[in-house]
């Protein structure tokens, strides 16, 4: 925020960081889950939550998220603090439940979506069907669709609204091997595009270009 | 294998149900039509008024044989509903579903006519008796096996579930058979009798059972028409459904 | 033809009886067919939605 | 290996249910909950004169427990089938029908017993005369038995669906009604001063028919809907 | 980018729910099916004398309806939060009480509008005069619509349990009670030929303030009920 | 079934096959999903179910273990047909849905199972739960715990029933790698216990002893 001093020309100004977690800490019933975090994300970063299961990475999406609220610490978004009650456009979340109406089909999901989030420039729901490969499946009821093409509505979605920062709790689980790639794919482009990501997995995969930054969470005592 | 169980087994294969049907549809409604408009033509026209009941009496051209034609069609769907649970057979399930809906037609207006029948006769469109009841109940079991089947994702899951239910409810159809004899109802008892002389004018008995015929003959008309559908939707994967969907071959309307 | 529509005063509740039958009939007889044209879109959007996954495999 | 026996396939089947009832004793008290709230309806939309109201006390009592009954009946099977462990008991290789007749038993103890335990106070605050309780209270434990059986035939057929909630109301309905007349016209005849014990002995007729044959119905209904 | 007025959001919220509610139509006649089959059972259980059903007709129709419309209630969010697109409204930036208010609206469209069509059946059925029936109709939309907007708001607080059912009717119950002595009460008088007007105006001064407070309270509850 | 002519006498008597299917094929609404397959698992047998997104692995499971109803083809368990109807102790079925109830605790969940579906001997409750890492997490209701300490659960079910056929959907996703390698090293104690399993996985595992066998599905049309 402060105006940054032009001595070493080179550098870039300091970019606004998209999310500045500062001692972000959250306990069940005093029962701590996560112990305090501090991490920034600045545009263009792709971060792995790794942790064994149960250690809270879930937990850790939703209080981003502002669906959870942290016993202590933090969270900023583009600088300003974040509450449930005054969300920006900013935060797009893929939990463990798609947020998909199984009786619509994967094209009227998407449509709902961008009516309540708004689009991304230079989307449209047809090429991003495609794009995950669900070519054929746009007027099938979501119900059935296999576990696997569920998710990757899911990922459609995230492609069509303008939110810069992802939230993706597990995102591989159920995909195949193309899935996995798209998904890498996926985040790969949308760094470049100046967003920024976190992304929960076992760390089984690895992401496409270079080994992503690592964010580690202690399992729970 | 006999003549008639090979018969059975062509006509039962679902192209060959398809087209035949196809065939048989229009006239079947023709005729239904013609019939009907014959018998309506004798008992609005010809019949001549009611000692008792004046003009009134002629509810009862319409309400008489979509009565009968109710309970026909629960007993039918029952049927197939027995043979699609014990056998298995496809077009069975199918007929069965296809006569839910047209069975809760007809007892939709036996309700329907029966209440406005009752206002100058009985002085209320409704009392809670047994034969009104036991209808009512009939269309309840009629809509209860019509929602069960649109309410269930796999069509031949569902078709089996409300068969299952639609046989459980048969016991109703003796209750609205019955009960005018069982119970004392507001009701009148049986005047039409297929067996013995029956308790009602020829005059007047003739267009009756004329449009009884007719509505049995339009009754199969529609239960063919809805199967055809179901059978395209079920069998939307072979290549003789494709055909007609893509309209390579004759047949669909 | 008066005395015909009037029913002997009855005229209100047969003739609403017949129109019941009449349009009752009229909707089942619709139904299907109604049912049919969708179907059959359906199943051509099937078709060529099945073309196209098959395209993309190919 | 120890396989088991059916019998204490049933015993677990029994314990797991009960033990799942007390976990959340709350949610077994809603249906007399409701039925409460039913009866406490009626005074305040027909106006509180006691005699109006001793004329339909029957009908309200009953068709309260019964409408209670009802809804509780959407949770026989659905809670099972959701997390998947209704799937298990049909994969068990033990006689279905006595698996289900066992869970039936624990939804009648944990529904229907706690109405009838309230039923006289409802009957009382809808001025019922005190005479006609103990006829009451017989005509509510064969009617929600039998209820029970008959319920979760209709409840197997719909667990297949998205969400039965209503459409199970339609389904029962048929079922409900002789039940119905049978019982409330024995009270009524009791609040007359009638003899009331045909219709009460139809409706043990009835209930050891479906003790016999509900079950058995019950696991036909259920592989139906559930493969 | 394109964010969209809240005024587009609405709309596809509303656009949604409605596809939903065609989609399964079926589900649409649930709450008029099970009106029509409480005012069944009451001639069942209480005997068929008109003149006592007259009696008690607009209080059963009120009953009936407000228990249809309370069942139907629990899906206002259920659905929703069950699959996770309540948690994408939640996260959308457009202020969240007109989201759910158009939520509200379609929900009242597609449950409360069938049971007042049928109402006038229903009364028929159990005899009340002919001459009620305005009075009625119009007394169930004001009736229904202001349960539909307090019943919304005790939704949104059960939302995060596991299986309201039953709780939700306790909440909402003593929101009920008001508006129900109001609206029979209307009702009432119009059959003893009393004036009836006066407690039509109060239901309705009291929609109005719902209709603005409502959707608020509805999206602060909803806030602490997810979280 | 036929007595095996004693000319080769190294050779073991064949096995009676645990699972034999031939000709099964599945087709929802007459689309096909999975084509006519055959294949056998012998005692000892593990195979991967391998396939993309949609290809049918779930169905096949589902027909395996009864739920579902084959359009053609038979399967045979012991050298006897499948039905629905006449179960054997034979199958164990791990799905999407875990099979456990929220409110119990995870102790309580597997009395039922053992309850229901009998005891392998030597086996008992509280060992397996520790042998699936959920040692201090007997008493807690299974709802509060996480996405994979629920899977771990059900894993922990699997040691318990006397099933020799496993048919396990996906037994990998959410699970850590620790977990990962739990579910390893019960499929290999299985097959050496002459049991037989069948796993759909994405193929981004493999098993700890030798490549399996892999049973591939071809996507659907
Ligand atoms: C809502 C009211 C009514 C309902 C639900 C109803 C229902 C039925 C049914 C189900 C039958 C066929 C019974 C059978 O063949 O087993 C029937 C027959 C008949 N109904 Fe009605 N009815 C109603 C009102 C009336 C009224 C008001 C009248 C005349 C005053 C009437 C006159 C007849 C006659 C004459 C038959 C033929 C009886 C026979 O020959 O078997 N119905 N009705
Ligand atoms: N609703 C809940 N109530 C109480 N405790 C919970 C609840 N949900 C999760 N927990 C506990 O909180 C801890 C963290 O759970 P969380 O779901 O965040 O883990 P996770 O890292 O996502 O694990 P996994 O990899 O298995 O998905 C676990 O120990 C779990 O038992
Ligand atoms: N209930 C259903 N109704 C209709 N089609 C379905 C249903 N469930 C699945 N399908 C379709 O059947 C095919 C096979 O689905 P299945 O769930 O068996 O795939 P899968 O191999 O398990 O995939 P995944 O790896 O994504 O879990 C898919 O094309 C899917 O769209
Ligand atoms: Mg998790
Ligand atoms: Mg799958």
């Amino acid at each position: 925020m402060e105006p940054c001093p032009a001595m070493i020309a080179s550098d870039p100004p300091p970019p606004i960081p998209l999310l500045q977690a500062e001692g972000l800490a959250f306990a069940r019933n005093d029962e701590p889950v996560f112990g305090p975090l501090d991490f920034t994300l600045n545009p263009g970063d792709v971060v792995l939550v790794e942790g064994d299961n149960g250690s809270g990475k879930t937990t850790l999406l939703k209080v981003l998220s502002g669906l959870l609220q942290p016993n202590s610490g933090r969270i900023r978004l583009n600088g300003e603090d974040l509450t449930l009650a005054r969300l920006s456009h900013q935060v797009a979340l893929l939990g463990h439940l798609g947020g998909l109406k199984l009786d619509l089909t994967a094209l009227e999901n998407l449509r709902f979506a961008i009516g309540v989030f708004g689009l991304r420039s230079g989307a449209a729901p047809l090429p991003a069907l495609a794009s995950v490969g669900l070519e054929g499946y746009e007027d099938v009821p979501v119900r059935s669709l296999s576990a696997g093409q569920k998710k990757r509505v899911a990922l459609a979605r995230l492609l069509l609204v303008p939110a810069a920062l992802w939230l993706l709790d597990e995102p591989y689980a159920n995909l195949d091997k193309s899935g996995i790639d798209l998904v890498n794919r996926l985040l790969d482009a949308h760094a470049r595009r100046g967003g920024a990501a976190l992304v929960t997995s076992h760390g089984a995969y690895a992401f496409t270009s270079g080994t992503p930054r690592r964010l580690p969470l202690r399992p729970t005592p | 294998m006999n003549t008639l169980t090979l018969w059975f087994h062509k006509f039962g294969s679902p192209p060959t149900f398809h087209r035949v049907t196809g065939l048989l549809i229009p006239w079947l409604f023709a005729a239904a039509l013609l019939i009907g408009l014959v018998g309506l033509y004798g008992g609005l026209v010809l019949a001549p008024a009611d000692y008792q009941q004046s003009d009134a009496y002629r509810i009862i051209f319409i309400h008489v044989p979509c009565a009968w034609m109710g309970l026909f069609a629960y007993i039918f769907m029952a049927v197939n509903a027995f043979i699609a649970l014990v056998w298995r057979i496809k077009i069975s399930e199918i007929l069965a579903m296809a006569s839910a809906p047209v069975g809760a037609w007809f007892t939709a207006i036996t309700l329907a006519t029966g209440a406005i029948w009752g206002k100058p006769m009985w002085g209320t469109w409704w009392t809670w008796d047994a034969r009104l009841t036991s209808e009512l109940v009939l269309l309840f079991l009629f809509l209860g096996v019509i929602g069960l089947y649109n309410a269930i994702e796999d069509r031949r899951q569902a078709a089996r579930a409300a068969a299952f239910l639609g046989l459980v409810g048969i016991v109703n159809v003796p209750i609205v058979h019955f009960s005018v004899s069982w119970w004392n109802t507001l009701h009148q008892g049986t005047t039409v009798r297929l067996l013995g002389p029956s308790r009602i004018d020829s005059s007047m008995l003739w267009p009756l059972l004329l449009l009884a015929l007719a509505t049995h003959i339009w009754f199969f008309a529609s239960v063919f028409a809805r199967s055809r559908v179901s059978l395209l939707e079920l069998e939307g994967g072979k290549e003789w459904a494709r055909a007609i969907a893509l309209g390579t071959e004759h047949g669909h309307e | 033809m008066n005395d015909f529509l009037a029913m002997g005063g009855y005229g209100a509740y047969v003739w609403s009886s017949y129109a019941i039958f009449a349009l009752a009939l009229l909707i089942d007889y619709i139904t299907p067919r109604l049912r049919n044209r969708r179907v059959i879109a359906e199943l051509r959007g099937r078709m060529k939605r099945q073309q196209r996954r098959q395209e993309k495999s190919a | 290996m120890r396989y088991g026996t059916t019998a204490s396939a049933c015993a677990a089947v029994i314990r797991r249910d009960l033990l799942l009832t007390w976990r959340r004793r709350g949610d077994a008290l809603n249906p007399a909950l409701f039925a409460i709230m039913v009866v406490v309806m009626f005074p305040l939309a027909l106006g509180p004169e006691p005699n109006q109201l001793a004329n339909v006390s029957v009908g309200i009592v009953f068709v309260a427990v019964l409408l209670a009954g009802l809804l509780a009946l959407d949770n026989l099977f659905r809670g099972d089938h959701e997390d998947g462990t209704l799937e298990q008991v049909v994969l068990s290789p033990h006689p279905l029908s006595l698996l289900l007749g066992s869970k039936i038993l624990v939804h009648w103890l944990s529904t229907a017993l706690p109405l009838i335990v309230i039923s006289p106070a409802l009957a009382e605050m809808l001025h019922l005369p005190r005479s006609v309780m103990p006829v009451l209270i017989v005509a509510l434990i064969l009617a929600t038995l039998l209820l029970s059986l008959l319920g979760a035939v209709c409840v197997a057929l719909t667990i297949g669906m998205r969400r039965s909630g209503m459409l199970l109301a339609l389904l029962v309905l048929p079922l409900y009604v002789p039940v119905l007349i049978f019982a409330a016209g024995a009270c009524n005849a009791a609040q007359m001063g009638l003899p009331f014990l045909a219709p009460l002995l139809w409706l043990g007729a009835a209930l050891a028919l479906a003790l016999v044959l509900a079950p058995l119905a019950c696991a036909a209904a259920l592989r139906i809907s559930i493969t």
